[in-house]
This record gives C-alpha cells, structure tokens and sequence, in this order.
C-alpha cells in the first residue's frame, strides 16, 4: 500500500468508526427540528464500509472512494445516503487513477464533494446544512496550505474551522432538508451534519500521526 | 422504550416478513431490498404502481399493496427514505411495458433517492415516472421551504391511480389522475404525545402534558406551533380551517373526510373528531359523500391525528369507490 | 389526560354519533340507549346478532355491526356493562320472528344485565337467547372465579354466528354455531402500558418502564403476573405457549391466528409478533390457514396486544371467510 | 310529607350526595384490582335520582325506594346497577305501602335488600364485596336495636361497624366481580363496593339529627 492510500485509509476509517460511535450523539442533534434518524443512518452505511474493509478495490485512493461512496449511498437512506454517498464519489472521480495526492489535490477533490452535495441536495452555503462546516473548512484548509502550513497544522486547522463553522448553524434558519419545515423554529440549534462534519474532522486530527507520513 | 421489538435494527425486516407471512399467494418479499410487491406483478398489461418512503407509517404504504392499490412498496429503514439501489432494484422488478409509476412523498431524501433510482433504471430502458404527493398545509409554500410535505393524503393518490391502472390506464393516464388528486387534497395533522423510534429508543421530542403540537410531520417534525391542549372540537376547528381555507373547499363542494389516527390514538376518539368534522362541514354547506375514519398514514406509536380533505368529481369519487384489497384486510 | 375528548360524560354518546355519521344509511342510532343498529334490522327473515359490553374496546362492538356481522351493538359506559333497560330495548327494537340472539362476554356485570334485560322482553313475548363468550385463557376456572373472561375472541363467534344468520340459520343453529367456535377460541393478552379512562383522567394502573403484565384483561385488569419487559419473540413465545397447551392445539391443526392491537400499539410491532407466533405454530406442526392482524378488541389506549388461536374445521372456516361489511373498512 | 319519608328522604339524599361527591376516590378504590369504572358508574346513577329528585313518586317509602331502585338500574351499567337498583328495590317492596317504618322494618328492608344482592350476584359474605360491609352493619344495628338504643346511637354503631368491616375485606381473596379473576393478587385492598358502603354510612350518621325526629 502506498503512503498515500495508507492515509486515506486513516481517514475514511476514522470517518467510518467516528460516524459508528456518535450514533445516539447525531441522532439526537436530529431529533430536534429533524426526525432523529441521522445518527441511525450514517451509522448502519458506514458500519457497512467497516463491515467490508479488506476487500474494498484499493487499486488507487480514487477507486478507494468511489467504492465507499458507493457503499454508503446503497445502504445509507434519508438524506444522507445520496449526500455523503454523492461526496466521496465525487472526490474520488476527482482523484482520478493518482497513485499519489497532494495537499491541492485534495483541496480539489473537497470542492469536487460540497459541488456534488450542493447539485445533489439543491443547496448552498447559508441553507443550514452540512455544506455550512464543509466549505468553511476546505477555504481554511486550502488557505493553509498557501502558507505553507505542514499536514498536521492543516487538520488541526481545519478541525478549529468546521466546529467553528458548525456552532454557527445554530443562528441559521434551515432552507433546505426536513428541518426547513420548521421555518423560524429551526433557529437556535445547531445542523446535525454540520455537526458531524466537526466532530468527524476532529477525530481526523487526533488520529493523524504527529510525525511520519509526509 | 415500552414496544414490542427485538433488535432494533431488525425492525423493518421483521415486520415485512410478518406481513408476507400472513399474506401467502398474494404477497411476495424480497428481503434484500425491503421489498413487498403483489405476487402477480409486474404485469405486462397494466402500469406498476410503487410507492416509496420511509418506514414507521404503517400500514402505509407496505400494507396497502393489493389488487387495486400499489404493486410494490419500496420502504427504507423507519423514517429514512430507502437507499437508491432499493428503488433502482423495485423499478427493474416491477418493469412493465406499460411503465413503472414511483409516488414520492415530497422530502429531500425521498425525492433524491428516488431521481437517482429512477436514472439508473431509466438508463436500463425501464419506463418510469415519478409523481410527487404533497398534501401538507401546515408547511407553506415559502422561500424557506423545499414545498409541501406528503403526508396521509398519499392514500387517496393511490387509491385514484391504483383504481385508473387496475382498469388499464396508461402511465400518462395515470399520472394525469394522481396530479388531479393531488391537486384536490390537503392535510393538516397534531400531535398530543411523540412517538418513539425504536432505533432511539426514547421519544423523539417532549411535549408537556397540556401541550399540543399542531401542524406536526408525520416523522415527528414540529409543526407550525406548540399551544395548549385544548378539547377536541376545538382541536377540530383550528385544524379544518387551516385545510379548508387552503384549497379552499367551498359550499356546495363533495368530498371525502379522513380522519387519520398517528398509531397510538385509539379509533373511539377518531370517531369523536369526525363528528365534529362532520357537522363543521355540513355547517359550511360542504357535503362528506365519502368517510375514512382509521390509521392510514402513522408515525409509530404517536398518540395524534391528522385531517384530510379530498374535493371529489365523478372521475376521482368512482376510482375512491373501486374495489380493492390490501394487506390490512379486517376480514 | 392526553385525549381527543369534550365532556368525558359525552365521550361514548359522541363517538357513536360519529359513526352514525360517518355510515348514512346503513347504521341507524338511537341515542337514548347508546344503539347502533344495521338500518334494515330487525328483518324477520334472520336472527337479530347483538353483542353488549362496555365500550372503550372500538372496534368492538360498535363498528362490527353491518351485513353478515351484528345487527345490533348495546354498549355500556366505558368498561361498564350497559344498564339493563339499555338491553331490554335494544332487544325489544331488533325483535324478530326468527329470534334474538344476544353475545354476552363473561363478567359479572354484562351477564347480570343481559339476563335481567332478557327477562323483561321475555316477559312480552320476544324470542330471546344468550350465548356467553368466554375464551380468555388468563384466568383460569377456580373456585376464586365465576369462569374465563370474554376478550377478543368473541370477534369470530361474532363472524362466525354472523354469517350463519345471514345465511338463514334459525336461533338454535346460530347458538350451536356461536357455542362450537368459542369452544374452540382461546385468547391471552398482555400490557405495556395501563389505559387512560376518560372519565378518570390518569392510567388504570402503574406499570414500571421495564414491565410487562402478563394476561391483562381488556378492561385493565391485572394479569397472571407482572414481569420484566423481554424482547418481542420471547413475549410471543410465553404467550402463545399459554394458549396452545390450553385447548390444546394440536399438530396437524388447522387454526385462525389473530394477534389483536389493544389500542395504543402500532401495526408495525404486532407485524413483528405475528411473523414469530406464525414461525412458532409453524414448529409444531400447527398451520396458520386464516391470519388477522390490527385492532379488534381494543383496551382503550393501552399499548399491548393479545393473540387469539380458533381451530378450523371446513364449516368454521367456511363461515369466517364468508364476506361481511362492517364500519371499520379501510376504503 | 310524614315524618318517616322525612328521614327516608334524608338517607336516599344523603347516599345520593355521597356518592355524586366520592366519584373519584370510589373510581380510585376500583382501579387497584378492577377496572376504575365504580365511582363513575355510581355517580352517574345517583346524579339522575338527584336531577329527578322532587319528581320522584312518594306515595310511601316503599314506592319511593322502588323507584329509586329503578332509576338506578336503569342509569347505572356495570355490575353496580343491577346490584344497587336489586337492593333499592327489595327494601321497598319490603316495606310495602306502610306510611311508617319502625326499626324493625328497616332490619327486614336491609335483609331484603343483601338477600337480593347475593340472589343477583350470587354471591355471599366473605367474597369481598359490599356485602361484607352490609351484612355486618345489618347484624349490628338489628343487635343495638334489640338492645334500645335510640336511633341516632343505632346509625352510629352502624357507621363504626361498616368501616370495621369494609377495612376488613382488605385481607379477603375476591371471589366474585371483576376483581375475582386476579385471584390472590386481590389480596391486600379494600373492596370498593364494601368501601363505598362505609363512607355512605358514616355520611348517613352525619347527616341524621342528634335530636327531633323520631
Ligand atoms: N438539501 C440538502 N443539501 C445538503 N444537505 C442536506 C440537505 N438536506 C439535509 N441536509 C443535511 O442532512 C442532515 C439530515 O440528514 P438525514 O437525517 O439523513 O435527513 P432526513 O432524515 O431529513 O431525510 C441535515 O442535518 C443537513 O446537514
Ligand atoms: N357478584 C357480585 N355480588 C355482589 N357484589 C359484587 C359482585 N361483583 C362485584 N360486586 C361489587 O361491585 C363492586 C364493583 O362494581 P363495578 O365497578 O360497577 O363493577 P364492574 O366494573 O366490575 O362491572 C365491587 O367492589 C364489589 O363490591
Ligand atoms: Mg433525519
Ligand atoms: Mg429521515
Ligand atoms: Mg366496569
Ligand atoms: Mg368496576
């Protein structure tokens, strides 16, 4: 295995094992203008990504991706199975057949993503949606890579960013998804996968190895 | 959590198999997409009828496949719409030369999941259309808003267009028919107590017990505002007006009343809501010509109840009136 | 209290206004004796069907009155027997050459007023029998007791006895008939949660959030025991064990399985218990030929369910799948 | 008005309002092993001999009470109407057309009136029922009357002896009515009917002139 696909491995799985045990945690951020499923969802797609580790085609990180993209939005229902299913498809049609991933590359393919969700979900930054931790995120990440910030400073950046990002959700009103319904009354509490998008990036962060890998 | 469940992941599962069990000849389950279909579909004569959604509405939409009725229904897990395979892999089962007609209740995750599936199929040569049902007044149409939602008055689309494909209409036929109900429909549901996922295993959301939530979705969504729990005529009035106004229905018009129980209100006090229904109407010059007093539309186990009215011609009232069978036969 | 209800005095007098609402011309309702009759009834030609209890228990016995099901229903206040003059007038108004036949569930209250008010229109001449339904396997004969408790059960002597009077069978066929199905109909039922009586205004009983009461009774009353909540199939498996070894049903039996909704319990989870109680019958050797899964006699409120075998025999079954029409149709 | 249907009037009333009054807690005692439905059904029986109350037919006692009795059983479901109304109406045909009823008559009317019930009921003391609260405030007031006590020390005895004995069924297994089928799970509460009966007696007491009326 490649240094990179080693850490896309690290990623998705610590994205898949972080989605597996806040199960109640998203539920319950849904369950407050939204119908509580969320946590369930994502949890029951990426238990299935975990399920099927080993043999998923690692022939490059782009294929890695589509086929978990794949995965999730054949067992994720609801909203998020065709979002994050639609993300990590795009980004790995992004990635293309590299054996290797540089820092804009992936910058690239996180656009690539928030493009996917916003065409898939109808959406956009200021809809109260996961978008609204995503993006910010990508401009802080693609910003410190400008200054030349090395890996590990990026993610720690990058997780600073999208909690930041996701706390603001609470003054949005919801425009888009099961929430929107509500109206004013989704004032006041924060997007559920915007949220997770947060606690998902800063688990990233934890498990990025300090030294080492490039 | 005070239900009868055994894994909670199971749930859906579970509950299809009984259903398939205590429907042998008729029904058929293919577990592998959470799929419940008549056993004599597709059928090369007659347009397929599928209805998708998530689960925890029963006995819509998975106990209303029948003759007459839907010919599958595509249900994900409970409140989540199902995956886009599970709709990609429905519509090439039920494939018919007539079409595949998919009712979508108007969500996000529903109306993705199924455009996704419908391309998919679509790019196979199956013929599909997808007809979305919104019949919700407590959402209005606004900026905010991706429309109105679907709610119970989904039984009276596929009523119309299960009767107009039983008898042979076309799929243009019977999309013309669904959008013409549709268009005549609108619901208003509240709720007195939330209902409890059995995934979560603790009630979606807290209502006080002199609190009523009106407008609530059928997932357990607020609704459009939280008041004091006040009695039943009261309760009717303000919900009626709310659908009424919306149409509006007028004197003189026909139509049918639901008065749809959430799963956990016992049908005694549906009938105490429909009088007064009943009488309102009359009051305002418009006549009931067809009652549906019942569970047609549930959130598990939500003690509420939701009003529908449907303004009836004589093309809708005699597809209402055609006879069908479904799982949730009481003989 | 978490109800649809105005005056909880005018909760039984309004919800039977409901139904005469919602069925013009086929039910009729006389409102000084809480009757709701078939509007053709008394035919001298046919045995009059009446069945009295309390009420609370919707759809019994109330919305079960139609062709080829009851010609009459004479309910109490909710959980109370219906007082005497109730009965006699009801028998009194659906008098009928050919006889009156009245179904009495077995309790104290129902069986004292049911004689009394048969005695009185004996005494003008009115050809009147009684036909006690008593299929409750909870509770067994003792000398504690005055015999099992009717539940929902009586839902098939109601079918049975129902067609057979629809198809011109004379007092005593109709009693033989009554008699043969309750001998073979055993019933036990179980409580996650206590009912709320309107006129109370707080649950019957307590029952802690990991509880179960084992063989409750549909008016509440306590059961075999109280014991910790197990998962779905283990409840299945207790219960129908109760049931099976009491008649007992045999392998190579022939049975209707009916798994009863007691009000406050969704469709969706007694799905999950029938698929298991059919797979268990199915072991041992027992085949599920009719099955009936909803809300037939309910408790009120109560979460809870109860599952009922009948054993069939071409002539029981022959008379259960005869067609009915009833006030609880789902179109 | 002679003065007998006076007081005949006094106690009816007095039973009357007790058990309009006592709706709740009468239902509350009907919970434990029953189905709650007691106090309601008494109160909704007793309102209508209220409501009619100058209309009733006072030829004599007797008349009186029969009507009542009829008024009740047919007002009252459950197993309480055909029970109260059977009692009502045995003690006034007891008593017959008399214009006058001495304590002796109103001995033979309570006998009439519990042979009636266990004749309904099929029942008898010692099955937990409001008989075990009758019969032994029948034996106490015929004994209290043997030894002349006056009338009001008679209803007093009467009031102490129905208590004692409700408060006993509390150690009875039920053996008939609704409460019966929960076998030795009855065991442990009073019997509402027995209860109910207690109450009404020490209302009757309180009511009744200490001194006047014969
Ligand atoms: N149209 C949309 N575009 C992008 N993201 C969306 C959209 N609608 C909802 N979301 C995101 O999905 C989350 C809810 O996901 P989920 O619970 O699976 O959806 P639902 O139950 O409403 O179908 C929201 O918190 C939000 O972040
Ligand atoms: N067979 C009987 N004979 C005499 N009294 C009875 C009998 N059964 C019940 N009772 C009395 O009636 C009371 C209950 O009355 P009620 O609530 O009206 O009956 P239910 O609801 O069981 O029909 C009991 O507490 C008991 O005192
Ligand atoms: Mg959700
Ligand atoms: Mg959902
Ligand atoms: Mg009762
Ligand atoms: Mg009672």
């Amino acid at each position: 295995m490649t240094d990179t696909q080693q850490q896309v491995d690290l990623v998705v799985r610590t994205i898949a094992q972080t989605a597996v045990d806040n199960e109640t945690y998203f539920g319950d951020l849904d369950s407050v203008v939204g119908d509580g499923d969320f946590g369930y969802s994502l949890a029951r797609g990426f238990e299935k990504v975990i399920e099927g580790w080993d043999g998923i085609d690692r022939a490059n990180p782009g294929t890695f991706l589509k086929k978990v993209g794949m995965i999730v939005s054949s067992r994720i229902g609801g909203t998020s199975g065709p979002i994050w299913g639609t993300a990590f498809m795009k980004a790995g049609i992004t990635a293309g057949t590299a054996q290797m991933l540089t820092g804009e590359d992936v910058v690239a393919m996180l656009r690539a993503a928030t493009d996917g969700i916003k065409m898939r979900g109808q959406s956009d930054v200021g809809d109260k949606t996961l978008l609204d931790a995503l993006i910010p995120m990508t401009d802080r990440i693609e910003s410190e890579l400008r200054s030349g910030t090395d890996p590990s400073g990026v993610l720690a950046a990058a997780a600073v960013a999208a909690r930041e990002a996701a706390e603001a959700t609470t003054d949005m009103v919801a425009k888009r998804g099961r929430a929107s319904y509500t109206g004013e009354r989704s004032r006041g509490s924060v997007d559920a996968g915007a949220m997770a998008v947060a606690v998902i990036v800063e688990h990233v962060n934890q498990a990025w190895p300090t030294e080492g890998v490039s | 959590m005070k239900k009868f469940v055994n894994d909670p992941k199971q749930f859906v599962p579970e509950m299809l198999e009984g259903i398939a069990l205590a429907n042998p000849g008729t029904l058929t389950y293919v577990p592998e997409y959470n799929l419940i279909m008549r056993s004599d579909a597709p059928r090369a004569d007659k347009v397929s009828i599928v209805q998708g959604s998530g689960s925890g509405h029963e006995p819509a939409h998975v106990m209303v496949v029948g003759k007459g009725m839907l010919d599958a229904a595509c249900p994900g897990d409970v409140f989540a719409a199902p995956p886009m395979d599970y709709v990609y892999e429905t519509t090439k089962r039920l494939a018919s030369d007539k079409g595949v007609l998919l009712l979508v209740n108007n969500y996000t995750g529903d109306r993705m999941a199924f455009d996704m599936g419908k391309e998919m199929a679509e790019s196979e040569g199956i013929k599909v259309e997808i007809l979305t049902i919104n019949d919700d007044v407590a959402v209005k149409d606004s900026t905010y808003t991706i429309g109105r939602r679907g709610v119970a008055g989904n039984f009276f689309v596929i009523k119309a267009v299960g009767a107009a494909a039983e008898q042979g209409a076309d799929l243009d036929e019977c999309i013309r028919i669904g959008r013409k109900v549709n268009d005549v429909t609108r619901t208003m549901g509240v709720a007195l107590t939330a209902c409890t996922p059995p995934a979560k295993g603790s009630p979606l959301f807290e209502l006080g017990a002199d609190e009523i939530e009106m407008g609530v979705g059928i997932h357990g969504e607020p609704g459009r505002e939280r008041k004091k729990l006040v009695e039943a005529d009261a309760i009717v009035d303000e919900v009626l007006d709310a659908v009424v106004t919306d149409l509006p229905y007028r004197s003189g018009d026909n139509v049918a009343l639901m008065i749809n129980g959430l799963g956990g209100t016992p049908i005694s006090e549906l009938y105490i809501l429909y009088r007064h229904a009943h009488q309102r109407l009359a009051e305002q010059g418009i006549t009931v010509k067809r009652s549906y007093v019942g569970e047609y539309c549930t959130s598990l186990d939500m003690a509420g109840a939701s009003i529908t009215l449907v303004k009836l011609d004589d093309e809708i009232e005699a597809l209402l009136a055609a006879s069908a069978e479904v799982a949730i036969r009481v003989f």
